[in-house]
């Protein structure tokens, strides 16, 4: 497997109509990553996504699969589509058939595959989504979040290699969000590459390993999350905030309640389990807990 | 959403093969417009409201409405049959009660709610999509079996946008007054067909993000034709015939 | 406007189906050719039927107090073709039928060689003269939406008469009953669709 | 004015097919306040938003505007919508006109207003919602965060009395949500008392002066976010999180950073500002920038 699974390069696309939606736009997927691409609504991420699976084609700049330019022919997209599969933000987007079975399966046969083998991969979907109870109900009287499940599984159920997600927590309640990120987790852990685009940036410090942020149609800076987010006047020029674990606990750092040689919390609940007690004992509780090393160890965040 | 469609997903028989269904529906129906009004419909109306309510589970109060709407429509329809036009005798045409007109109405009437309560039958046990594999098997043209699906998934995704969109209009009091109830509703057909146009556009990214060459194929479930099941429905079928041919002759 | 299920007797109910065959036969060639060149007009007929029936689900407020509606076979037919109309236009009545017990199954035929074969024709018969003789496009979109509105009501208006005959006046006697009983209701929403289909005409034309 | 403007009592509502939505719903609206109905997706803040102008009818239970039982009569309805405008979670549900101005003109027109007033209207709406120079715009190819502020434009321009939001901020990225948070609060300066629904329990936690959590088509319980939202287990059982500035600020006064005289943090800023230093001084550093008293001095949360 190459070292570098997607990437795009000096990508440009304007809408019929004019508005240019990408402008150099330069993006590098390694494989098991777990990637947010951040950007305020307009930025360019929708049009990003719909170009990391062909659906788009750039009026300049090329995307790479593997290391080898993208092939728009009808064989081509067949090919990539199997290895990036697509999960748009609305799931009525995506959901065409009656039943929650029936729509699962389009995929599979659209690869061709037996219909003993695409009854297993419609399985095995449904398990990695958690909704085999959901077989035959029909897709419109669904909930949203069951929408949301069911469009996922029918993208998994084509086993891409990647999977790219369009604001997948949108709409979604707290215990719907906390739910969706538990079955990426387990997706990520079997192996799948993810590409997810948000604008919740508290989301993405405490989910992704690498962040990219959008800005106009470019990537101003990719890198990793406690290294790129700490950058206030990038995040504010994208239209963005800090997100407030990191900035808390950059405050505590600063006034001396974090020794500078530990790190900084990722998480809601690493801040809170490293919260020092008043009564002199300075060392956060659990410094062991907290997953990000200190930004001034830190390298390799590539700037623009 | 639509009663019909919900009850088709929730009612007992939903499980039942659909061509048992069918059987069932298409043959009454067939009876319905063939057997003499009185009793023959009488007895298909009484038969229906007993499989559909009884054996099928669907409230009465749903049945009898389900009914009602077109039977509203049989009624002015049958009037229409209670006059004739008559000569004037200083020339010209003016209305008359028909001879025979209230008979031949109460017939057309009753003949045309037995084989509604066939239709609504059917349609209150059987998800309208459920008919798509036996079309398929009946090797109907692919195209209108993939247009059937669409349809269906978009009429409902259509009507949840334009039921928020009424009550949109309606928080803005777009339905004080039959003027602006029409004018908001033209509002609302000519912004939502552009809404659809640009949904199909949507889907379609998203259908090729899952590999769309053309064919909407999926995997069907498989369901067992009970044989028992099949055969008394013909034989009921066969009785009610015979008898209402006997009480009429 | 549709008739009933079991309203039409066998024989009637018969012949309306063989009389539509051949309409839709016709269209569904047509539609399944381009639709093998372009997968992509299956979605955009599949979200116009979607459309239609939503449309015909919305009950207009009505003077009489009976519930009539918007068909859309006006507007299927300038952006489609008459014959693509007349699948899509069945496609409809089937779901009329099955989700709001509309119309029939025993009546198919005959509700679709009146709104989905006669409707769509007339309505392309007078788009095409009014834009023929220089009328703007909005005029003709009305004409094309009302007139086939109109022709749709008289078909259904002779096919119950050739079924039930009046007793003195014959076939013609029974298709003015009909047409009197039924105009309250027809005219204005013909006029109305007619407007209404201008007004989505005129949303399209600015896209 | 009455003390109370709109209120719910025992409201019960199922939709065809049975599924209940509401079940012995009470609710309290006074005049003037900003309240926010907290729940997760399905708990019936949707149908509850139907429920206070009109759109549905209880099956049983009774909606109060001033005091009277609700009026469901056409004069009684119009008479109502005037008094209770509401905002769709969907911009694109509520715009059917071809220009932003004229789609704004809608509501004012069917009031009955002559042109001159309607006009006035309009011009007022559109310079509340800060989009006068989007007036000959065509809806449709307005952004998401424009087609908002037209779709609130549209309710604002018929000068409810109370206001009440679909999920207001969903789909907006966090400019646009602090630009639009910025709006409503200019909104009821001017008077309007504000009801919104979401399940943002930051955003609720920052900008209500009330909260009600639904669950299960029921108001667990109602009164003001720093008592009610203090209450971990009611979340909890309602789906919900504790808003994480809450959290944050309730560890830092059980550690001992915060004096029990003092109040807890209620915005990202207030709890900067008042993280203390380490060098000694423990006083949080700007007390009276911290807006909540401490829950133990608080009374008036009605359980129900």
């Amino acid at each position: 497997m190459s070292q570098v699974i997607l990437e795009a390069r000096g990508l440009e696309y304007s809408y019929e109509g004019g508005t240019q939606a990408l402008s150099g736009l330069d993006l590098t997927v390694a494989p098991g990553r777990r990637l947010a691409i951040l950007g305020a609504n307009g930025a360019g991420k929708s049009t990003l996504l719909l170009h990391l699976n062909g659906t788009l084609r750039p009026d300049r700049g090329t995307v790479y699969l593997d290391g080898h330019p993208a092939d728009y022919s009808r064989r081509g997209l067949i090919r990539w589509r199997q290895q990036v599969g697509l999960v748009l933000q609305d799931p009525d987007d995506q959901l065409f058939a009656a039943s929650v079975y029936q729509d699962v399966s389009f995929g599979p046969l659209n690869l061709g595959l037996s219909e003993a083998a695409a009854r297993q991969r419609v399985e095995e979907a449904l398990a990695a989504l958690e909704i085999e109870h959901l077989r035959d109900r029909p897709t419109h009287l669904l909930s949203f979040g069951q929408k949301k499940r069911v469009a996922i599984a029918g993208v998994v159920a084509m086993r891409p290699r990647v999977l790219v997600l369009d604001e997948p927590t949108a709409g979604l309640d707290p215990a719907g969000v906390q739910r969706l990120l538990a079955t990426l987790d387990r997706l990520h852990r079997a192996g799948t590459t993810l590409i997810l685009a948000t604008h919740d940036m508290d989301l993405a410090y405490g989910w992704a390993d690498e962040v990219a942020v959008l800005h106009r149609g470019a990537v101003l800076r990719q890198g990793p999350p406690e290294v790129v987010l700490q950058d206030a006047a990038l995040l504010a020029s994208a239209g963005l905030r800090t997100p407030w674990v990191l900035e808390v606990g950059r405050r505590l750092a600063a006034t001396g309640w974090i020794p500078p040689a530990a790190g900084l919390p990722r998480t809601r609940e690493e801040l809170l389990a490293g919260l020092p007690d008043r009564d002199g004992s300075t060392r956060p509780r659990d410094p062991a807990a907290w997953t990000v090393p200190h930004p001034g160890n830190h390298e390799g965040a590539r700037q623009r | 959403m639509y009663t019909i469609d919900r009850w088709a997903y929730a009612n007992r028989w939903r499980c039942r093969h659909p061509v048992e269904k069918l059987t069932l529906a298409a043959g009454m129906l067939l009876l319905s417009l063939t057997v003499p009004p009185w009793p023959g419909g009488m007895l298909i109306l009484a038969v229906m409201a007993v499989t559909t309510v009884g054996l099928a589970g669907i409230p009465l109060r749903v049945h009898l409405r389900v009914l009602r709407v077109p039977a509203g429509f049989a009624l002015t329809g049958a009037a229409a049959m209670l006059f004739r036009i008559a000569a004037k005798p200083e020339g010209g045409w003016r209305l008359a009660l028909a001879p025979g007109g209230t008979a031949a109405a109460a017939a057309v009437l009753l003949r045309s709610l037995a084989a509604l309560a066939c239709l609504s039958f059917l349609a209150l046990t059987t998800p309208v999509v459920e008919f798509v594999p036996l079309f398929r098997r009946w090797r109907l043209p692919p195209a209108v079996l993939d247009l059937v699906l669409l349809v269906y998934r978009f009429l409902h995704v259509l009507t949840d946008r334009a039921r928020a969109a009424r009550t949109a209009q309606a928080s803005r009091l777009g339905h004080a007054g039959i003027r602006h109830a029409y004018r908001s509703l033209g509002l609302l057909a000519a912004s939502l067909f552009p809404r659809a146009l640009e949904r199909a556009r949507r889907l379609e990214h998203g259908l090729a993000a899952r590999g769309f060459q053309g064919d909407l194929h999926v995997l069907l479930p498989q369901r067992e034709i009970s044989i028992a099941a099949l055969a008394g429905i013909l034989l009921l079928e066969i009785a009610l015939g015979l008898l209402s041919a006997a009480l009429r002759g | 406007m549709h008739i009933m299920e079991g309203f039409l007797p066998l024989a009637h109910a018969v012949g309306w189906n063989l009389a539509a065959a051949p309409f839709v036969v016709h269209g569904v060639r047509k539609l399944a050719r381009q639709m093998k060149e372009n997968p992509e007009t299956k979605l955009l007929l599949g979200a116009s039927g979607g459309f239609a029936f939503v449309l015909s689900a919305l009950k207009l407020p009505s003077v009489t107090g009976s519930s009539s509606h918007p068909t859309g076979t006006g507007l299927g037919t300038v952006l489609f073709g008459p014959p693509t109309m007349t699948v899509l236009g069945g496609v409809v009545l089937l779901f009329q039928a099955l989700l709001l017990a509309h119309g029939g199954l025993t009546t198919l035929g005959a509700n679709i060689f009146s709104m989905a074969v006669v409707g769509p024709w007339v309505a392309y018969a007078a788009y095409r003269l009014a834009r023929r003789s220089g009328a703007s496009l909005a005029v003709s979109t009305f004409l094309a939406a009302a007139l086939g509105d109109l022709a749709t009501y008289v078909t259904t208006s002779i096919q119950l008469a050739l079924a039930f005959p009046d007793p003195a006046g014959g076939f013609a006697g029974a298709a003015a009953k009909f047409m009197g009983v039924f105009a309250l209701t027809q005219v204005p929403l013909a006029i109305s669709e007619g407007l209404l289909t201008v007004l989505v005409m005129n949303w399209l034309a600015q896209y």
